[in-house]
């Protein structure tokens, strides 16, 4: 038995490209485990994998499209909301969900993020939030903590970091939550409630990047990363994204915002009706 | 603040369900999130070197695991999964 | 009943952005996403009123690189899919441009060319991104690009776009101006039978035996969208015919690269669209694109009239450029002019390929047009008169 | 034939309707040619505004009016600024209250249309454009009439058809009595 | 006498490029009014003009650049502020404001918006919010109101629009305000309060485009618009951001955040002198 | 002290990407925005941990869009600026590069090409970014392109593309490929007073009477800087001497945008720089840039023990193109090679210019470099043995 | 709410300063804010039609105006300004 | 002279620094021309690994290597993707405790140095390169050793220098047995 065939025998296997596997990602990397929680909740909720779709962006976790086994596109550095707005809106009966990095989402993206957040476009999007640019090779980003030591930020950084919980909820996301990979079940259940819901939903995974990000701030190996999370997470569901703060000696995670608002298809169907309408009268 | 308050807590070695553990050796790239996490902490590291030069985990005895599922789903490198064995009752 | 929508059958006074609009309902476009900027607004603002009519989608978006994104991404989900832009937004989409060329999108981008480089002239008409719209996106690729003279040709060209983007599955660029794109003139515009559309080339296999990236004969792979159920990876990486990237092996790189340029090569024949007139036995070549043709027609008219043995060529497909044809041409005549909305572009294209004839530059930017009788003296000087 | 003309005044006169509505009589419902090109400047609404339109029997090769054969004024600033492009013995029309100073030495048939007046007449000085029109159809005797007004249907609100029709009529009228007098 | 010569003897007229009045912009058009407050603002802190540089970036309001008496940039539509990044950055005795529209800065521009606030980089970005595009004749932006008309929304728009306050204070804004252009005396005070404050500052003004926006959505007059907001605005100063509201009943303006934080410039002046510390001693 | 940190006088195993950062900072350059790409990342690394040793300013920007624009506005604060990319954020600066070419801003882009189009091939080199370098942004322009071979001459030429720019006021690229900024090979760094560095012209007269877009007689205006006390005015829209849009005067765009052109014509002697090996009496021209000079130099080498009559002109500047040297080596050769690490773009450039001169490209994507066997059998197929 | 609460608060027809006030016929484009906002009611159209065919404001009487510099302030055209009256001392 | 060194491995290894070290020797220190370039592609750490050096008394105009003298392996994939590629009769120095499957037939100059082994006997895998730089400069004498030292110091970190001297000594020690025992 080839280790391929091995790995079919796995539950999930059915959802990902197993030929292709094992995947690129560093030993304890994040990105496998949210990919992970990404296909489990895909087969917790049964979705129909011929309507849905897959789109990221460049970046180690951007890779995640090209395992998911669906329609996915790999789109070009920090263009796949863009892209997958254009998805959403000319194929509505298609499920769209991103899976992207901090700097693919916030850095390059930024723009398209806060758009299709405020246009309140139906897409789930799932950044892995490793704090540094980990497929480039570890340059600091929106969301690198003070202080932190990146290849660009050699005496550490000065730049502040996004609250990206904050910023979704402030452009405009009805969904919005932080978990961290430890948090493997609630991230699934995050996940399958993303989906269930209308609109624009955003959920923010803090993720290791022990090769690059976490050896350089000497966090030691990816497994003290993990315990890390465990000492420092704490859930407060329903709490100010504002004040959902990601220190050296705290992570906020949970549900912050979750409520209903019309979506752009929403409105664009109410709009279509009544021209129809009109038309056909006229 | 500890594991089973971020984790969904399970019920100290009382058997969830009747699985069969597996490892996909040549997957497991050593990062030990599997042995640590496990909450009744029935894994260690097997003495196998594998393909990518590091030890993938084993059950320390065929009874350890009470197939709650939480390492698979840890697993960053899709190496562990648990299957349904097939005809046998719950064990408990 | 939607046919009569999407065609507005009958003869109307249309501005040419409003036609290139008209133009794309018909040839089927069912998405539209993009950005003001003058002079191509008109066209905006007309799908804005139009496509939901029609059972399409308008959608405004941020930025000219998410408009790209986005028609990307309309195209991939199975519609039919438009931006259009000005220079400064062109100059966004480039990136994704590249990506549509590698990821063999069908799409159109209408360029309505304004007065450049930078902000340069909002509301003058140019034709200076004709360079840049072979070369604007980093690497090796090639695209399909024509030239309307007209506000007919706005509709008229904007079909054909189309019809070319999904028969070579690449990004087809309308190449207007700004005159004609807020001139008005009158179309007439068919009815929907007697308006050819072309649809994309779908797979004939099932979903486990497909190959997205596999070409047929034409070197055009059939194409499954999203939704399908073909289970399609698509990426701007280099990537193998499964789709799949393979970034370091050169071979792959070069055949995928190499079969995307060999693509319009292959097919120019089929694509190249050019109009002759007076060229038999022509002294003088006029060789001109969009909107100085139609000075250009009248100036190989009077030319004639003075006794110039004067022709015209006119090329409807500016990209991929109609080498063969001004080769031979090149042969036949003493002389060609090339009168250019730009500081020298197409000219030297035509240099490039006329070897030692003699080729004649008439540039002119700022936003007048050529008139006929600029034109007219060029080919008298051209002919050594 | 060729015709060129060029409407000159500034912006929210209607002069680009003008253009169009005279554009659209010819080649829509006649069964010439026309073309209506217009310019204006990024910076300003409000300032000087020009229309030009071609009517042609035959195809219209360039696009573009060189030397107007009639010239239509409706701002001082455009008469200063294009009354020396028309064409000599071309056809002027002005309006004399908008146009206070006029050249003397001008060769061109010189029609003083009051429009802006005639329209404040009817209540709307923003109709001056069609009773201009209206003049314009009279003296140039180029268009029909009823193509004229299908024109004018085609392009102006429904909730103003009316107004504008009488605009029409009334330029019309006074183009009529122009040419009388002008011929007598 | 000279209509220009007459102008130089407004007490203002030395800030502006006299020669090149009157400006383009319409009748009642607001954005006269915030060049008129922020030049005033300019006299009464008698701000050195020649170290002073004002960025704007393609717009109706973008053209206000080329009417301050001093160096200016009026640069590619959406990169004001990245521009003017550059010029803060490499010459810090520089104080550089940018003033810009809704389209420039949150459309197109909206990355560099939420990065400049994150940096905390040193500009006073002045937005003037006429819920549309004014310079391409009126087309629908991020702020334009659901079911407005413009003329990309000729049925309604669709679009949730931003509430920019909000977005401002969640990207790291230390200064965020909004007036209308009829605050004129609270609006100088409010520009002149951040000119002399430290790190991103960002003040939203309410104008009217009555030509174009005000038009299309019948709201009379620009001197009617004026007098909507005389009835409708509310000084709330200290407000939530978030519950900083704009809409048809109610204007909700005042400054909502004013805060300290280390600027960019700051903690870069920080690192600069530990490193050439270290350099001199080793 | 600061010249010593400045310049890193000595021998050095360095790489390219490295060599490129210290010539920056030994031409004065004060300023660095960048974003992280393969392979130029490595030069803003090396800017993080440089820049604040010698007083000048690094910021990591949200992208390319933003980078570019930073520079052009560190440029006109007074500061030497430059920004460092590949392919996909090349295409990203298009829109700005325009700008700098419109308001004349001094500044260097650095593009360490990679496999293209779109994502492509990030980590192997290409050079398939050249005709977009001169093309990629709406309009007519010009620009100065240099393409090192060598991991001295990404230090050398970047200080040359400093000096260059400063001069002309113009954006001036450095087409480096991925193989050599990641190739480490030895570099040997002069003194300081050794290197030579041009400071951008100053305008002499007081600020009243300085119109700053009035060109002196070799068509580059002085530059006032903000802050500087001049109040000027700076617009990507076509403006006048002053500096002011006039966007509707046809005379004003033809003024400009002619002279923005002819701003490289006519100083191309002053720009152009070629190397010759063995053409005195060469039947056969190798016309290289970049890397595959190198292969190519060796062939030339190689042919000539075998008895073949090669030469190689190796062109140092791209853009400006150096027509004339080539216009008259093409009348002295029976037969021209070029090869290219792309499909085909500067030979376009070698036939327009070369007329009835067989030329022959040798292209080469994926990676790979040229062999100097595989540019031997190209130069023997070419003499026809 | 009022003009007095949106707007510094002046006291009702007390002359704040002792300065003349100057229009720019020419570039009034005729909005009618400093007409309408003038907290003492002070201007009113004139009768002249300037360059651009508007009324630009005139004072109602010479004395009317009380210096508050709203007017000035408001215009979006720069087509008012107040000058200090030289040597007067203040009127009240 | 032109000598062509290829070295492969896996990443982390310090294949790409092992190849700096030679360079850097040849080039800083010594008077030759040296090139090192390597490869990795985008998608791993950890995977293949390759550092190329080219050594030469003149100017280095082709930058790549064609065909390796010298041919330094360190795993077994690396063996199989690269051990075509040596010059006939070349000279290979592989590591046979990571390279367990080597071929018979090759025709090459085949040195063994248990590098790994040598080096997890001073208690630090991660110094096994310098180990095998040691036996390389023995085996090839291409490298005054003064040079080879002053190298090494320039491209590791300080805290770690002595521990790779002394993996340096002890290859380079290894290496001599070798010769001598192939030479006797
Ligand atoms: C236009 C463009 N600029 C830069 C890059 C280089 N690049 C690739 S991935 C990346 C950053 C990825 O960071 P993130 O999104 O956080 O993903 P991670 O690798 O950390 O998962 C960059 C800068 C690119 N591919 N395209
Ligand atoms: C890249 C690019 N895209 C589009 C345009 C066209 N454009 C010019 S101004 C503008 C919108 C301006 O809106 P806003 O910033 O709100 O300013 P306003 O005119 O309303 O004051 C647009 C879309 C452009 N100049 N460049
Ligand atoms: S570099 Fe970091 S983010 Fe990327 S795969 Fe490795 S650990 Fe994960
Ligand atoms: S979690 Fe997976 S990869 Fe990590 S040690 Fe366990 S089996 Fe191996
Ligand atoms: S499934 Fe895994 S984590 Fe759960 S008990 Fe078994 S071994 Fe432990
Ligand atoms: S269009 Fe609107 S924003 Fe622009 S100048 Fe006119 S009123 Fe002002
Ligand atoms: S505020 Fe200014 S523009 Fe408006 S009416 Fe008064 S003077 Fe005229
Ligand atoms: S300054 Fe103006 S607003 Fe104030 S009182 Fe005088 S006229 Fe009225
Ligand atoms: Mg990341
Ligand atoms: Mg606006």
């Amino acid at each position: 038995m080839t280790v391929i065939q091995e790995f079919e025998k796995h539950p999930l296997a059915k959802y990902l490209r197993a030929e292709r596997f094992p995947h690129i990602w560093c030993e304890g990397c994040g990105d496998g485990i949210i990919l992970h929680c990404f296909v489990k909740a895909l087969d917790d909720l049964a979705v129909d994998i011929d309507k849905f779709v897959v789109v990221s962006g460049i970046g180690c976790i951007g890779r995640a499209a090209g395992y998911v086994k669906c329609d996915s596109f790999h789109t070009t550095h920090g263009r796949p909301i863009a892209l997958a707005t254009g998805i959403k809106l000319a194929n509505p009966k298609l499920t769209v969900a991103v899976l992207s990095g901090d700097g693919d989402l916030f850095a390059i993206g930024g723009n398209h993020f806060i758009h299709a957040a405020r246009r309140n476009v139906d897409l789930t999007v799932i950044c892995s939030n490793n704090f540094n640019y980990g497929m480039t090779g570890g340059q600091s980003g929106p969301t690198t903590p003070l202080d932190s030591y990146t290849t660009t930020t050699p005496y550490g950084n000065i730049e502040h970091p996004f609250n990206l919980v904050h910023l979704a909820a402030a452009a405009g996301s009805v969904y919005v939550a932080r978990w961290t990979v430890l948090h493997v079940r609630r991230l699934a259940e995050s996940i399958k409630k993303a989906l269930r819901k209308k609109g624009f939903k955003f959920i923010e995974v803090i993720s290791p990047c022990p090769e690059i990000y976490g050896r350089r701030n000497k966090l030691g190996k990816a497994i003290d990363i993990m315990k890390l999370y465990r000492q420092i997470s704490e859930i407060r569901h329903g709490y100010d994204p504002a004040k959902a703060e990601i220190t050296r000696e705290k992570i906020v995670v949970g549900e912050f915002i979750d409520i209903e608002k019309p979506t752009y298809g929403e409105l664009l169907q109410k709009q279509f009706i009544k021209i129809q309408q009109k038309l056909s009268e006229g | 603040m500890s594991a089973s308050r971020l984790l969904t807590p399970v019920v100290k070695r009382k058997k969830l369900a009747d699985v069969e553990w597996n490892v996909i050796e040549d997957f497991c790239k050593g990062c030990s999130f599997c042995i640590e996490f496990c909450p009744v902490d029935a894994l260690e590291e097997s003495d196998r070197l594998n393909a990518k030069g590091v030890h993938p985990p084993k059950l320390k005895s065929e009874d350890a695991c009470i197939g709650c599922g939480l390492c698979e789903t840890l697993c960053p490198d899709f190496a562990i999964y648990l299957e349904k064995k097939e005809g046998k009752g719950d064990k408990e | 009943m939607v046919s009569q929508r999407e065609v507005l059958t009958g003869k109307h006074l249309m501005q040419g952005d409003v036609a290139c609009a008209e133009g794309a309902i018909a040839a089927g476009c069912k998405f539209f996403a993009g950005y003001p900027i003058t002079p191509a607004t008109e066209i905006a603002e007309r799908m804005a009123r139009r496509m939901i009519e029609v059972n399409g989608m308008f959608v405004q978006m941020e930025d000219e690189l998410a408009s790209m994104a986005a028609i990307i991404g309309a195209s991939w989900a199975g519609a039919k899919a438009m931006t259009a832009t000005s220079g400064p937004g062109f100059s966004l989409m480039q990136e994704n441009i590249g990506l549509a060329v590698m990821t063999e999108t069908p799409c159109v981008v209408v360029n309505v060319m304004r007065g450049a480089p930078s902000t340069g002239q909002p509301t003058e008409g140019a034709q200076q991104d004709v360079m840049q719209s072979k070369w604007g996106s980093h690497g090796d690729y090639s695209i399909i690009a024509l030239a309307p003279a007209s506000v007919q040709e706005m509709f008229d060209l904007t079909i054909e776009c189309f019809n070319l983007a999904e028969t070579y599955r690449a990004p087809t660029f309308l190449l207007a101006d700004g005159f004609t794109g807020h001139l008005w003139e009158r179309v007439v515009i068919p009815s929907p039978e007697e308006i050819k559309i072309v649809e994309r080339k779908k797979p004939v296999v099932s979903p486990d035996k497909y190959m997205p990236f596999k070409p047929d004969e034409d070197l055009v792979p059939p194409m499954a969208c999203f939704g399908e159920g073909y289970c399609v990876h698509v990426t701007g990486l280099t990537h193998d015919e499964l789709g799949y990237p393979k970034t370091t092996d050169p071979k792959v790189q070069h055949k995928l690269v190499n079969r995307l340029c060999e693509k319009m090569r292959k097919n120019a024949n089929r694509i190249v669209r050019t109009y002759e007139s007076m060229l038999e036995d022509a002294e003088v070549a006029v060789i001109a694109y969009g909107i100085p043709s139609r000075a250009s027609l009248n100036a190989v008219k009077k030319a004639r009239e003075s006794g110039i043995k004067a022709g015209l060529l006119r090329l409807v497909t500016v990209w991929p450029f109609p080498e063969k044809q001004i080769e031979e041409l090149a042969t036949r005549v003493n002389a060609i002019v090339v009168p250019e909305m730009n500081c020298g572009q197409i000219v030297r294209e035509v240099e490039r390929v006329a070897k030692e004839t003699p080729v004649h530059l008439l540039s002119k930017i700022g936003g007048e047009l050529h008139s006929p009788s600029e034109i007219f003296e060029a080919i008298r000087r051209a002919a050594g008169i | 034939m060729r015709v060129e003309i060029r409407i000159g005044g500034f912006g929210g006169q209607g002069i680009i309707r003008t253009g169009l509505i005279l554009a659209t009589a010819s080649c829509v419902f006649g069964d010439k040619n026309a073309i209506q090109s217009a310019s204006y400047g990024p910076e300003s609404r409000g300032g000087r505004c020009k229309s030009e339109v071609i009517i042609s029997d035959e195809d219209i090769d360039f696009p573009k009016v060189e030397q107007p054969d009639i010239l239509v004024i409706m701002s001082q600033e455009a008469y200063v600024g294009y009354v020396d492009d028309l064409k000599e013995n071309g056809i002027l029309l002005v309006d004399p209250d908008l146009v206070p100073n006029q050249r003397k030495d001008l060769k061109a048939k010189i029609y003083e249309v009051p429009a802006a007046k005639i329209a404040e007449g009817l209540g709307k000085k923003i109709v001056a454009n069609v009773v201009m029109i209206g003049a314009f159809a009279a003296i140039t005797n180029l268009f029909d009439v009823g193509q004229m007004k299908e024109s004018i249907k085609r392009n102006v609100p429904k909730a103003f058809l009316e107004l504008n029709l009488t605009a029409f009529e009334k330029g019309y009228e006074h183009g009529k009595n122009i040419i009388t007098v002008k011929a007598s």
